[in-house]
């Protein structure tokens, strides 16, 4: 199928999606001035977003069953099978939140439905970044996530930990806002052109004669912009306080969503209109090094699993800038494929987790989860195969997506990168591997220790549906490898042909 | 003859100075106010390179909408007076110096960037587009055409930060 | 007809009675794992008869697993990998036998961590697709480092975590490699996949990169063997680990160190394996282990720790024996390779066996037990002589293969490497004599009890091996023999082959 | 040679074993049995003793000059290497067949009466027929490993029986000590048997053999290395410099073991050894003045040991690795006759005089026993005038002292004397032989003169046990002196084995293994004495001899003895000797020590644990754990902090991306 | 041609945004300083327009609505967390840190 953006009716349906979305987060809003009492009115709008987001995912779907494309190259948003799949991961990221969020909410007391209604323009921004082929549209969406999930970290305004990290991570986002903007205004000025098309077939043309410094400077501004959002070390400070003192399903939600999302416009960005720049290749190499390095060496010593987590996707960010860095077709691929494993070893992990504390969960120690597996075997089974796939285990879809990566990288040549990637992974084992023999190997303190434990029924779906499919990929990876490599294809820039691209 | 870089610069100073003193101030309402300024000398700025519009929305916006926001909550929250902790200490200050002054020696090379001539402009230089459809249109007509989705998105979010604002203003959660 | 599904029998009925197990009432679970393995071992032992050494893979299975990828579900046993499996669907039923009093808590849990673990260790032996064999050296990793973590001693935690991550730094190194190697073969024909047999063909022309690929591999192996200086993970892990554990650990985890580089590491860069500075580095190392193990062995105040060290030196002689690529070493090395499962983990289930008594694996909590147990002692004193390689038992078969065969490559060497089985004697003898010997000091073994029968049942199978392979090792060495002389063959040319005089 | 008794060869070892699994397994089940254990023990001997005689008949008579070679199984197949479970019948191996099982049902009978009060009857028999299991494929082996088979399995025996009254930690700290020296002569062993297969292609006794003289060049490096590491081999197993020490410890045995074991058979099989490659050492001159020279330096050494200790048994044991020296001397000398004949007539002599001093100590033991003292029943000092309770015991070690001191027409006198004849002919072709040949004749002296002191503290002089205690000493049973009076019988008629030419003897033990002996007997210079200077070296030995007994008779106060408890110390020289050169304290100063030293502090506490676990290992762990504490410094909640780092991300990055 | 000097005040309005932010405490003022650095960024893709066409216009109108979005999240943020705190200073957000 063919879209012309130039016509109205072929523009609405390339962005149907969005649309879809759009119009239930305007129901939704309706609904929820209507009804905001009860917990049961709450229950009513959770389900509502569900259905949103199912709805929408439908819609994706038929768009891809369609193998919707756009025609021509100028064009506000793509239409390829990049943007189907990572629309997938967000739209999954944002229903599994939503069905970890009906206890929590509940439990927490936070009886505000327009939760739901933030959730939902988070996940429209997010889509909009996946999509938009120009530096607008990303830019736009960025910050349309952005406020949405800046209000949803504060969403517990009762408490100061959960307003101090909005803070933090407004002041902190809103400032790295401001350096995505001036590498986007430099970048304008050094192609003329925000649609990454064009830029693309400008870079190839300026690369001829000279390199200029407003293009680099404006490259290098880019990647922070994004590195912030992605949690990039040094640009992850922000990352373990705010997931500290958000509430635990806005965690998980932050840590996947938000960040596949950055990453789905960084490898738009960066493929589509500077594949043929080798720039950032260096600097990208840079930041995946310091990230894996920063990240799993900064998890080591935190005793909160909360903080344990945020290090930890750091370190995640780490390894999927090796597949950034690598750059072409099988590492977008890989990006694929690693985000899908990671959405949903996160938010299982958070999903447990929110079970075993109460009021944001910062307090809960590792330790704490001491003797867990005798008390709740499921629970602790399900936070072991998270723990073991975050690790990059065989038999998990972890383990899958990082395989993919080296396969990336390596195929890159960057043996290097390869090589520290699991060096990295190797001490990830110092803090996942704790989580397991606390919950198994030691006593538990007393008898009540874990009485409180409590996932409600949607939770404990979403988990099982999480561990399912962790094994599941895990073992049988072959649909989900045939997505990625479609859709790895769709976002190289047209004159570059890839050099050796594994299967 | 009218020199629009005499003007420019003279504009431009005033910018940078204000901000120089937006930082520095102690008291957040002179910060506020010396921002203001250099809001204003900016709008001056964007009539010189054209974009009258855009100054007007500047004025208008900026200086008008969002900084009356800020003083707004500044007064509401009784922080006219400088407080203890407001700007930081010697060591704040070297590293801010410090950080700002590598910063300035890195975009060095932007003050005398050139457009690579390499780039094939779109037809038609801003002010032809002016001469063509008026100083609004020429911003407003895109907006409509190619620029509709962005535009679109814009509103979305502005629906979104309206939520936002109302979920974390409102008196009971 | 059975050759089609012998070995994914094996590697799938673990893990079906392992889901059993953890279903039925924790109870009965030891039953169920017995009666499991008991199969398992039924379903392997056929094979003994059926193959044929003609040095080929045989009872090869096929099956295309992630096609696009080139990973197969590739699996087969030549000589080399067919006595491993055998040790290990050997081992299992008597490392069920030898926990029944062991394990008190959480039964089902143990029992099925023993059948996946066995799943692992067969798959690790019969993979033949490299993909394939990567997962499955991790598979096991997990059922391990449960198994010491959680039913282990006073310091679990650390040796298991120590465990997880020694294995793991090698494992994801060689990780990497097998993917580098792949891609190569991948560039070099254009057909992806991780067969052995096309990354053995295509292993040629890495240039310097086959260091760095030799290097990973080396790791991987050298820390699952283990070499000096990457052992030390494993006298915490055995001390630590409950009987089964320990047997299973000695037995069979380190001997897929050693298959490793028979497996790969030779075979895919002869080139690096076989210049100068590598086999100084192996040798030495094997040296060193030989004798720094037995060495620090004789002053070890763990029994199990002592046992451990010799497990350093044992898998020593292996090393040397695989590198000097003689017929004579590389088969004993295989034989040393059995030989060292069934003394070893005689040794660890006797120890078990007074541990449970006694709750002490102090050398100097017992002394002079022989009056009150003298089954224990004599059998004790049997293993340990097979420990130490007495004629007649195995143990000597495989060391003096591996010393007389190696003597031809590395004459020095092997001669330094013969002082082992004097330091050997040293250490567990003298264990020994303060264990079983001596005048009995301590009235709590005054009412120690003999080995009941189950406790003879699981010794037994063991000590008609000791016995077997000590005096008519042929049916084994003939079966490795074609296996062997093809790995030689393809090292090194025809007309320089060692072992021809 | 099939079809004649001969193939019965396999049923001498059979039995053996048979006796170890029956009595083993009674041993396990039923401890207390005493008769069916005895029947089944000395039985199986008796029955092995018969076969060997049957079977020495039949070869007699047929006298193949080749050895006869019965390969029972292929045992260890790998390419070129085929050791087959095979055993070799020759004029040797029947030798040693003969003497094990005829001396080794003797010392089964002796034990039966020895033994009877011990509460591990079984047991012992069993590890007795276990040994004689081993010593018979030792010297039936018809190649290198089944022969180690044999080495390794007697030393597993010798361990268990030096141990076998474990409770004590000397006698376990002993059997250790014993197996371990042994050890070090078996990687001797070892070497010499890896360099014997890649020199000559096969480990068989005959084809080794075959090969030898056109596989390595005589006088080579490599025959020589090869005979050296086998003469490490028998150092260790028959107690030479410097591997001896663990004979006299491994006197804490019962005494019958130390009569069969560590007199008369295992610890002679490093002589059999040298013997069966006589060929491999003709071929290496420079070895075969090291076998001679260490075994005639031993013979020397232990002799001056023997001449002040106070230990009956200890006695016995320096006096059996002198004896061994001069075995070795024999072997190293090329007189392989020499060698073996002084083996069997030692073989009778010594396992008379340690089962008459095993009779002497059941009987001092039982009288301590009665009166519940704790003396030592082994000290000569606690002894004294015993002949006249024990006449027949002490009637029977007189022959065997004379025997060993070489006073005619007893064994031991031929077969010294043509060992001290054959090295002083040497000694006209390499010169360095006489000072062995002087060495053999001090040891002689020394010999007559350490055993008269035996024989004279011990059974004569006034009584030193203890009035209680005297009215106990009696003569041991029946089935103990029946033992000593067959041995004795040996140790008169024993010379008769060899009788050499010059007494117009038949010399037919020089005969008779002339087929075994013969290849490397062609390859030394065959030097002979004339007549009369033949007999004047009898002359000088005999003399020698009969000096040392006078001597000792003469010069020897058994009345001034006192008993151990109240005895002084010795001082200077006596008292090195006393302390056997404090041999043992040197070794354990140098290299026992220094090596566990060396294993606990340096190699186990600072490179394994401190290095490797220590630094390495937790140390990159605890370092990757500070660097993440670290991080707190920087990780303080306050965004002053984050924005600065943002900012210098930024500023790298430009530069990175600008530079 | 007022691109060069356009694009050097701006880049020196950036880099005082910058230190502003790193300078202050105070979250407004934070704020204010970032609303600096987006102007700076909006006088570049002005001077930019001028020369490439009026893209460059339309995206700084955008700009300006995100500012004004993100001026109403922010400071109903500031206000939330007030109500915790009484205080703005940044110095004072440190419940949320390692140890």
């Amino acid at each position: 199928m063919r879209l012309d953006p130039a016509v109205s009716h072929d523009l609405l349906l390339t962005l149907l999606p969005e649309l879809v979305l759009t119009g239930w987060s305007l129901v939704l809003l309706l609904f929820v001035a209507w009804r905001h009492q009860t917990t049961r009115d709450l229950r009513l709008t959770g389900w509502l977003t569900f259905v949103a987001l199912v709805s929408t995912a439908i819609a994706t779907w038929w768009l891809w069953w369609n193998r919707a494309s756009v025609q021509g190259t100028v064009s506000m948003v793509a239409a390829d099978d990049f943007r189907w799949v990572a629309d997938w991961i967000f739209l999954g990221a944002g229903a599994l939140t939503v069905l970890v969020s009906f206890g929590y909410l509940e439990r927490e007391r936070l009886l505000a439905p327009e939760y739901y209604v933030l959730l939902v323009f988070g996940v429209l921004g997010m889509m909009v970044m996946a999509a938009g082929a120009d530096l607008m549209v990303i830019f736009l969406g960025l910050e349309l996530m952005s406020v949405a999930v800046y209000v949803l970290t504060g969403f517990d305004r009762r408490r100061a930990r959960s307003a101090e990290a909005a803070l933090k991570y407004f002041l902190l986002g809103a400032f790295a806002s401001g350096f995505l903007l001036y590498g986007i205004a430099l970048v304008y000025g050094a192609t003329g052109t925000t649609n990454l098309g064009l830029i693309g077939t400008q870079v190839g043309a300026l690369e001829a004669s000279r390199s200029s410094v407003m293009l680099l400077a404006g490259l290098a501004l880019l990647i922070v912009g994004f590195g912030f959002k992605i949690a990039a070390v040094p640009f992850h400070m922000w990352a373990p306080d705010v997931y500290d003192g958000a509430p635990t399903p806005v965690t998980g939600f932050m840590a996947t969503g938000v960040k596949a999302a950055a990453f789905a416009a960084l490898f738009r960005v960066l493929n589509q209109a500077f594949g043929t720049l080798t720039t950032w290749h260096d600097i990208v190499w840079w930041l995946a090094v310091v990230t894996m390095i920063g990240g799993n060496v900064f998890a080591l010593s935190q005793r909160s699993v909360k903080r344990m987590l945020a290090y930890s996707s750091v370190a995640h960010a780490g390894y999927l800038l090796v597949a950034v860095s690598a750059g072409g077709s099988p590492a977008t691929s890989a990006f694929l494929v690693y985000a899908i494993a990671y959405t949903l070893m996160t938010v299982g992990a958070f999903a447990i987790l929110q079970a075993k504390g109460r009021a944001g969960e910062s307090d809960v120690t590792i330790d704490d989860l001491s003797g867990l597996a005798t008390r709740h075997p499921w629970l602790s089974f399900g936070l072991a195969v998270c723990m073991l796939s975050l690790l990059g285990f065989p038999g998990t879809a972890g383990f899958i997506g990082k395989w993919y990566i080296l396969i990336a990288a390596l195929s890159a040549g960057q043996n290097v990168l390869a090589a520290i990637l699991v060096l990295t992974s190797v001490v990830s084992a110092g803090y996942y591997l704790p989580v397991i023999m606390a919950m198994y190997m030691k006593p538990e303190p007393d008898e009540t220790a874990h009485l409180d434990v409590r996932l409600d029924r949607w939770g404990r779906t979403a988990v099982a549906a999480v561990v399912l499919g962790l094994l599941l990929f895990g073992v049988w990876p072959n649909r989900l490898f045939d997505l990625a490599r479609s859709a790895g294809g769709s976002v190289q820039p047209s004159s570059t042909s890839t050099a050796v691209s594994p299967p | 003859m009218f020199d629009p870089k005499g003007f420019f610069w003279f504009f431009g100073v005033i910018a940078m100075v204000s901000a120089l003193l937006c930082i520095t101030r102690r008291s957040p309402i002179a910060s506020a106010l010396w921002l203001v300024v250099t809001l204003f000398s900016i709008a001056a700025l964007f009539v010189l390179l054209d974009a009258q519009f855009i100054a007007v929305l500047q004025v208008l916006v900026y200086a008008g909408a969002i900084m009356v926001l800020f003083l707004f909550v500044i007064m509401l929250l009784n922080l006219g007076r400088p407080g203890p902790s407001d700007i930081k200490g010697p060591l704040g200050l070297g590293v801010a110096v410090l950080l700002g002054a590598a910063m300035l020696f890195l975009l060095k090379p932007l003050g005398s960037a050139t457009l690579p001539t390499a780039i094939q402009l779109p037809a038609g230089s801003v002010a032809a587009l002016q001469q063509q459809r008026g100083i609004v249109g020429s911003v407003a007509n895109p907006l409509f055409d190619a620029y509709l989705i962005p535009f679109e998105i814009a509103s979305v979010l502005l629906l979104a930060a309206i939520v936002g604002a109302v979920v974390l203003a409102k008196r009971k959660l | 007809m059975y050759a089609r599904w012998v070995i994914t029998a094996l590697l799938i009925w673990p893990l079906i009675a392992g889901a059993v197990v953890l279903l039925v009432p924790g109870r009965l679970a030891k039953y169920v794992a017995l009666a499991a393995s008991l199969v398992e071992f039924a379903i392997s032992v056929p094979l003994w008869w059926t193959f044929v050494p003609d040095g080929g893979m045989q009872f090869v299975v096929d099956r295309p697993w992630v096609a696009a990828w080139g990973i197969h579900y590739t699996v087969g046993v030549d000589g080399i990998s067919l006595f491993l499996v055998l040790l290990t669907t050997f081992l299992m039923p008597l490392s069920i036998l030898g926990s029944w009093s062991y394990i008190t808590r959480r039964d089902g849990g143990f029992y099925a961590l023993l059948l996946v673990l066995t799943t692992g260790m067969i798959g690790v032996f019969v993979s033949l697709d490299l993909f394939l064999f990567y997962v499955m050296w991790e598979v096991m990793l997990i059922p391990m480092y449960f198994i010491i973590g959680v039913w282990g001693g006073d310091n679990r935690l650390y040796a298991a975590i120590k465990f997880f991550i020694y294995t793991f730094v090698g494992s994801l190194l060689m990780l990497v490699a097998i993917l580098v190697l792949y891609l190569h073969a991948a560039r070099a024909t254009g057909a992806y996949s991780f067969g052995y047999a096309h990354l053995l063909s295509n292993a040629k022309d890495l240039g310097p990169v086959a260091w760095w690929l030799f290097g990973a591999f080396f790791l991987a192996f050298a820390i699952k063997v283990p070499l000096f200086p990457l052992h030390t993970w494993l006298p915490d892990a055995h001390v630590e680990a409950p009987t089964a554990g320990s047997v299973i650990l000695a037995g069979i985890l380190l001997k897929m160190g050693t298959y490793g580089f028979l497996r790969f590491a030779l075979p895919f860069f002869p080139s690096v394996a076989l210049s100068r500075t590598v086999q100084l580095v192996i040798v030495i190392l094997s040296l060193i282990g030989i004798i720094y193990g037995g060495l620090v062995a004789l002053v070890q105040p763990d029994f199990k720790k002592l046992i451990a060290y010799s497990s350093v030196a044992h898998l020593g002689f292996v090393m040397l024996g695989i590198w000097a690529l003689t017929l004579q070493s590389v088969q004993g090395a295989l034989l040393i390779m059995i030989n060292h499962g069934i003394s070893t983990g005689a040794l660890f289930f006797l120890v078990g066996m007074i541990y449970e008594r006694r709750h002490s694996r102090l050398i100097e909590a017992y002394g002079g037990i022989a009056r009150v147990v003298p089954l224990f002692a004599g059998i004790l004193t049997i293993v340990s002589l097979s420990s130490i390689a007495l004629p007649g038992t195995n143990g000597f078969v495989g060391e003096f293969l591996v010393l007389l065969g190696s003597f031809r490559t590395y004459p020095i060497a092997t001669v330094l490497a013969t002082t082992g089985v004097i330091v050997a004697a040293a250490y567990l003898l003298t264990a020994l004599q303060r264990v079983i010997y001596n005048p009995l000091t301590n009235a709590e073994n005054e009412k120690l009890s003999d080995l009941t029968l189950r406790e003879l049942l699981v010794l037994a199978p063991l000590l008609a091996g000791i016995l077997w392979i000590g005096i008519y090792p042929k049916p084994f060495l003939q079966r490795m023999e074609p296996s062997a002389k093809a790995l030689i063959e393809q090292l090194r040319p025809p007309s320089s082959v060692a072992g021809q005089p | 040679m099939t079809g004649t008794p001969v193939d019965l060869i396999w049923l001498a070892p059979a039995l053996a074993l048979l006796g170890f699994v029956l009595n083993g397994t009674l041993a396990l089940t039923r401890p207390n049995t005493k008769t069916l254990v005895s029947v089944i023990g000395a039985g199986v001997l008796l029955a092995a003793f018969a076969v060997a005689v049957v079977v020495f008949s039949n070869f007699r008579s047929l006298h193949p000059e080749d050895p006869v070679i019965y390969r029972y199984w292929s045992w260890i197949p790998v390419g070129t290497l085929q050791v087959d479970f095979a055993f070799q019948v020759d004029q040797l191996s029947l030798v040693m067949l003969l003497i094990v099982t005829g001396v080794g049902s003797l010392i089964h009978l002796f034990s039966i009466g020895y033994m009877k009060e011990d509460p591990g009857y079984a047991r012992y028999f069993a590890y007795l027929n276990l040994f004689v299991f081993f010593m018979l494929v030792l010297v039936l082996g018809a190649s290198f490993p089944v022969m180690f088979v044999g080495w390794e399995g007697v030393g597993l025996c010798s361990y268990l029986l030096i141990g076998f009254w474990f409770t004590d930690a000397a006698n376990a700290t002993a059997g250790r000590k014993a197996f371990i020296m042994n050890r070090i002569g078996d990687f001797g062993f070892m070497v010499a048997m890896f360099m014997i297969f890649w020199s000559m292609g096969s480990l068989d006794f005959a084809t080794v053999f075959e090969h030898a003289p056109t596989a390595l060049a005589p006088g080579g490096a490599a025959i020589t290395a090869i005979t050296l590491f086998l003469f490490l081999g028998c150092t260790g197993k028959s107690a030479q410099i410097p591997l001896y020490t663990w004979l006299p410890d491994a006197m804490a045995g019962p005494t019958p073991v130390s009569a069969l074991i560590h007199a008369a058979t295992m610890v002679t099989a490093g002589v059999y050894l040298v013997a069966r490659c006589n060929l491999l050492f003709a071929m290496a001159p420079v070895s075969s003045a090291v076998v001679a020279g260490v075994g005639a330096l031993t013979a020397l050494f232990a002799a001056t040991i023997a001449l002040k200790q106070w230990d009956i048994k200890r006695v016995l044991a320096y006096s059996t690795v002198s004896q061994l020296g001069y075995m070795f001397l024999a072997v190293g000398t090329g007189a392989m006759t020499a060698g073996i004949f002084h083996l069997a007539t030692h073989a009778f002599f010594k396992a008379l005089l340690f089962l008459g001093s095993g009779s002497v100590i059941f009987a001092m033991h039982r009288a301590y026993h009665h009166t519940h003292v704790h003396e030592d029943a082994q000290d000569m000092r606690n002894m004294g005038g015993l002949a006249r309770y024990m006449p027949w015991t002490a009637a029977l070690m007189w022959i065997a002292t004379l025997a060993i001191a070489g006073l005619p027409p007893l064994a031991g006198f031929f077969s010294k004397d043509e060992i001290l004849t054959a090295a002083h002919a040497r000694g006209h072709v390499q010169a360095i032989w006489l000072v062995f040949w002087g060495f053999g004749l001090v040891t002689a002296l020394l010999t007559a003169f350490y055993m008269t002191r035996l024989m004279l503290y011990t059974f004569h002089g006034p009584n030193r046990t203890g009035e209680a205690e005297r009215p106990h000493l009696h003569e041991a049973p029946w089935i103990m002196t029946g033992p000593l009076a067959v041995l004795g019988l040996l140790t008169l008629l024993g010379g008769l084995l060899n009788v050499p030419e010059l007494y117009r003897g038949s010399a037919w033990l020089h005969h008779w293994l002339e087929p075994v002996t013969a290849p490397g007997a062609a390859l030394i210079p065959d030097v002979h004495l004339s007549r009369s200077s033949e007999w004047l070296l009898v002359g000088i030995a005999v003399l020698t001899a009969v000096v040392g007994v006078v001597g000792a008779w003469r010069l020897l106060k058994p009345a001034e003895l006192v008993p151990a408890k109240q005895a002084p110390e010795e001082r200077g020289f006596a008292r090195i000797l006393r302390h056997k050169w404090y041999v043992d304290e040197i070794y354990d100063a140098l290299f026992v020590r220094p090596l566990m030293w060396l294993s606990r502090e340096i190699l186990w506490k600072r490179v394994d644990q401190q290095a490797i676990d220590g630094a390495a290992v937790n140390g990159a762990a605890r370092g990757a754990r500070a660097l993440g504490w670290a991080n707190r410094w920087l990780q303080t909640g306050q965004v002053g902090t984050y924005v600065a780092v943002f900012v210098v991300g930024v500023l790298l990055l430009l530069w990175r991306a600008l530079g | 041609m007022l691109l060069s000097p356009a694009l050097a005040i701006s880049a020196v309005l950036f880099t005082l945004g910058v230190a502003g932010v790193l300078f202050r405490r105070n979250a407004i003022v934070i704020f204010m300083c970032v609303e600096l650095m987006l102007n700076a960024v909006n006088l570049t893709f002005v001077a930019l327009a001028q020369v490439i066409g009026v893209g460059g216009q339309v995206f700084v109108l955008f700009v300006m609505a995100v500012a004004a979005a993100e001026a109403a999240v922010g400071l109903s943020i500031i206000l939330a967390v007030y109500r915790h705190k009484q205080s703005v200073s940044l110095q004072n957000m440190n419940l949320l840190k390692d140890g």
